[in-house]
């Protein structure tokens, strides 16, 4: 149970730094989403189910749409970030 | 690393030092539970509902899931004035590929079997009215990224919006009568599909109108053509 | 015993203020305005694990009631909380990528700086295409 | 009657309005400001039954307070919910873009606003700022503009990360204590919490609060969003949402963070941001700007005296609070017809006399000046500051003489100008809605004595961290 603990951890934080990093929006818009996978993970170790479901429904999946469709929505000038 | 950057660098640096010296001090594995400790032991007798996070949700903390539904729902009209300049035309955007159309239609039976089963059996196991009604605003959003120029019926979402979330309030409005504002109605026995008494009911009412909320916001996102 | 729920306490509330700093970080400094708002997300993300390790007991279960005899359970009053911060979060999402929508019509651009510049030019905002009505 | 009533009456109002605007357009046009006539009574009946009765503790659902969420009814909230229902009366979006949905969210400000006022438990009061910081953004994007979108969208940034360093500071809040009851914090706080984790609480809460409040450093969204909202809007928005932020602060100074060293915090911050504020205001050459600038030195003010946590201190916050919701909004209404740079205001009272001579009466009350109902709030805060000694509120005293001649500094020239030399060109200015506020203060000269007199009596009414609400374990049974 510790090892799935540390795995989400470290991805976690993994794909906050991509966030942070990488130029191409929607990869950016990806790790966001990683982020919000790895987080519903852990509530489900903090023993909270109903917030891992709200999390992966809401944060990774309607969020993720919300964001990915105004990058597409947005053309080239949103998709790179200099 | 323009200068900027090193300021935030540095701020950020002072904040995190000054969050671990706080949060370290703070136990962390027992929770005083002040609140939470009274609500695990009586929520069966006073609400009823086996998931004592619905209990939480819709009758000890009710007043926020209240003011949070007004909050979905000001998020949505807000965005209808900021997009509603766009004229409805729609350009004609290409219907998407074949694999994303297949998908869309083989997966929105499945989508509002599970969004409603998530909703209704909300006071029993996880999940409740917000996790059912985001997964219905997909459902009904999938078809729509199939077929861009179908467009979400406008009337639809409006209607379904406001008579939910006047059923929950008028729920909510009928405690009145009972011991005060958002008083859960008690019936059915614990653990069975019809218990909690008006909890059901209220995420009901809650679910639809938060997937009616999202889809209405993801359609006008989406059939918003450049002006 | 303790050693371990320290570790876990270090461990989840060291997670929190991680995503909180690498959020506020990509906040002041990217321009961008997906980039701003994906990392308020961050932020948002980082608050909520805080509130919900606060109420969190070792070998306790999860707030549902089963069958038996109640085990003891982790406190459910922060999990309410952050059902609904989270749902808040989307709300304000939404609600911003219109706007996003709406800066990129008006002013062809979506950095932070040169609508801040552009904005403190002319308040009006003169580049819109509705001729602003009476009052 | 519930005072609960208060939000939901405005919220189901606000539920309902778009299906009727389908149904007959007419009768949604009406049925706004009905609603706000209903809200007004249901403040008076409220307040009768707390003026005799004292505070009015509910909780709601009949769950018993540590568990569900408590809500007061004193004599401090129901004042400002009837102030903030008539603003929004008088303020009412008859015309303009798309009045429909205006209403709708001005009807869900008042509903947040009045929730924000009487709610005593800490979640609840964030929910309730998020949902009031929603609908003003609504109104500001009213008419659709780009300009007003760019504006709304900085608010929202700064909003959102303000909001979530204040959920933050509820975490730390609640895992020392695990309770978010104000009156049952107010009693556990100072065992449970050390000094440093309680001022770290407080600052996170103010960095959320103070967005909305418009402090320093957390208020440059404040220029930006007075000079591209309607002006009618910015009138709301400065005139009562900002103070509602503010009394939130007063509330949990006056509970939470009773006798810690938060006072002086906001005593720093408070000081700061009269003195920018100010400044700025000085320099301004776009008008709007200017009175955005000057709001800021006033929420300043409000929030100097709220640092002083005794009746004295809150009945001064008061003054000057109920002054600045008559002053700025008829500003921000009256000078919308007039040209927006400051140059182009002179000889501007030939065109239209009545709106300069309006000007000249507000910009007077604001600065100060005696038989004005302004110079009265300004000399209540410096007994409220004098009268607690101490060196920081002596200097705070000092400093509020400073910004008066820094106020009389921008506004006086002002007032000369409009009435000095030909105007470049005519312009028609009419007083409009500015109307009834302006009655109101020239009312409040009048009874100068009586108004006086029952604001010290509100002030004296805020439960103080001993009496916070009835203790838990004696509160009376919540009514319905």
């Amino acid at each position: 149970m510790i090892w799935l603990l540390g795995l989400s951890l470290v991805v976690m934080l993994a794909a906050a730094f991509a966030v942070l990093l990488l130029r191409d929006l929607l990869a950016a818009i990806a790790a966001a989403s990683v982020v919000s996978l790895a987080l519903s993970v852990l509530f489900v170790i903090l023993r909270a189910p109903d917030v891992a479901l709200a999390e992966a429904a809401v944060g990774t999946g309607l969020s993720g749409v919300l964001l990915a469709y105004t990058v597409h929505r947005l053309g080239a000038a949103g998709r790179y970030d200099p | 690393m323009r200068g900027r950057d090193l300021a935030a660098l540095l701020f950020l640096a002072g904040l995190g030092a000054l969050l671990a010296s706080v949060m370290a001090e703070l136990g962390f594995g027992n929770p005083p539970l002040r609140a939470g400790g009274p609500i695990l032991e009586q929520s069966p007798s006073q609400v009823g509902a086996a998931n004592i996070v619905t209990s939480v949700v819709l009758a000890y903390r009710g007043m926020d899931t209240l003011v949070e539904l007004t909050i979905l729902f000001t998020a949505a009209t807000a965005a209808g004035m900021v997009l509603g300049q766009g004229t409805r035309a729609g350009r004609s955007q290409s219907p998407a590929g074949f694999i994303l159309s297949t998908a869309a239609d083989a997966l929105f039976p499945f989508l509002l079997v599970l969004g409603a089963y998530i909703i209704l059996h909300g006071h029993l196991t996880p999940g409740g009215g917000f996790q059912g009604g985001t997964i219905l605003a997909v459902a009904f959003f999938l078809p729509l990224l199939a077929q861009p120029n179908a467009g979400i019926d406008e009337r639809i979402t409006t209607w379904v919006e406001g008579s939910a979330g006047a059923a929950f309030l008028l729920i909510a409005l009928a405690g009145l009568a009972g011991d005060g504002f958002m008083a859960p109605f008690p019936g059915g026995e614990l653990g069975e599909l019809l218990s909690a008494g008006s909890l059901p009911v209220l995420y009901l009412a809650l679910g639809l109108k938060v997937g009616a909320e999202l889809a209405g916001l993801m359609g006008r996102l989406l059939t918003e053509d450049e002006a | 015993m303790t050693s371990h729920s320290d570790l876990l306490g270090i461990m989840f509330y060291g997670a929190a203020v991680a995503l909180l700093l690498i959020g506020l970080y990509t906040m002041l400094t990217r321009r961008h305005l997906i980039r701003v708002l994906l990392g308020l997300t961050l932020v948002e993300a980082g608050v909520n694990l805080a509130l919900v390790a606060a109420g969190f007991r070792p070998e306790a279960a999860a707030p549902i009631l089963g069958p038996g005899a109640a085990p003891a359970m982790v406190d459910p009053v922060p999990q309410a909380l952050i059902l609904t911060a989270i749902v808040i979060g989307v709300g304000i999402l939404a609600f911003a990528l219109s706007l996003v929508v709406r800066i990129h019509r008006t002013y062809g651009s979506v950095d932070l700086q040169v609508i801040g510049e552009r904005l403190a030019s002319d308040p009006d905002g003169t580049g819109s295409e509705i001729r602003r009505r009476a009052p | 009657m519930s005072p609960a009533l208060l939000l939901a009456v405005p919220v189901l109002g606000a539920f309902v309005l778009p299906s009727l605007h389908r149904a007959s357009p007419f009768a949604s046009r009406v049925a706004g400001p009905l609603i706000l006539v209903v809200q007004v009574a249901l403040v008076a009946a409220l307040w009768q039954q707390a003026v005799v009765h004292g505070p009015l503790v509910i909780e709601l659902g009949g769950l018993p307070a540590p568990m569900g969420i408590a809500w007061q009814a004193d004599q401090l909230g129901l004042l400002w919910c009837g102030a903030l229902a008539l603003l929004a009366l008088v303020l009412w979006p008859r015309e303009g873009h798309d009045p429909n949905r205006a209403a709708t969210l001005t009807l869900l400000l008042v509903g947040a606003g009045s929730g924000l006022a009487l709610s005593a438990d800490l979640f609840n009061l964030f929910v309730l700022y998020e949902l009031t910081a929603l609908a003003s953004f609504g109104l500001v994007v009213s008419q659709g503009t780009g300009a007003q979108a760019a504006a709304t969208l900085r608010f929202l940034l700064l909003g959102a990360t303000g909001s979530a360093l204040a959920l933050l500071g509820i975490a730390l809040i609640y895992a020392a204590t695990g309770t978010l009851n104000l009156a049952q914090l107010a009693q556990v706080t100072p065992g449970a919490m050390s000094d440093p984790l309680v001022l770290t609480a407080f600052a996170l809460l103010l960095a959320g609060l103070g967005v909305k409040a418009e402090l320093f450093p957390l208020n440059t969204w404040v220029p930006e969003v007075y000079g591209a909202a309607s002006p009618r809007v910015a009138g709301l928005l400065a005139g009562a949402v900002s103070k509602l932020a503010l009394l939130v602060v007063l509330r949990l100074l006056t509970t939470i963070f009773a006798d810690t060293g938060a006072a002086m915090v906001l005593l720093g911050v408070a000081a700061v941001t009269v003195l920018a504020g100010e400044l700025a205001a000085y320099r301004a050459q776009d008008l709007r700007r200017m009175l955005a600038y000057s709001s800021i030195g006033q929420l300043g003010l409000m929030a100097l005296a709220f640092s002083v946590s005794n009746p004295t201190g809150i009945a001064a916050g008061l003054a000057l609070g109920l002054h600045h919701l008559l002053v700025k909004p008829a500003l921000f209404v009256m000078i919308a017809d007039w040209p927006r740079r400051r140059p182009q205001t002179r000889g501007l009272a030939a065109g239209a006399p009545w709106s300069a001579a309006a000007f000249v009466l507000l910009a007077l009350s604001l600065v100060g000046v005696p038989p004005l109902p302004g110079f009265w709030a300004k000399l209540v805060l410096l007994q409220a500051l004098l009268g607690t000694g101490g060196g920081p509120y002596a200097a705070a005293a000092a400093l509020v003489l400073v910004i008066t001649v820094v106020e009389a500094g921008y506004l006086i020239p002002l007032a000369r100008q409009l009435y000095s030399g030909e105007p470049a060109v005519r312009v028609r200015a009419r007083i409009g809605r500015g109307v009834p506020l302006i009655l109101a203060l020239l009312l409040a000269v009048v009874l100068i004595g009586p108004v006086a007199q029952r604001l010290d009596q509100v002030a004296s009414s805020v439960p103080g961290p001993a009496t916070a609400l009835p203790r838990l374990s004696a509160s009376e049974p919540g009514q319905p």
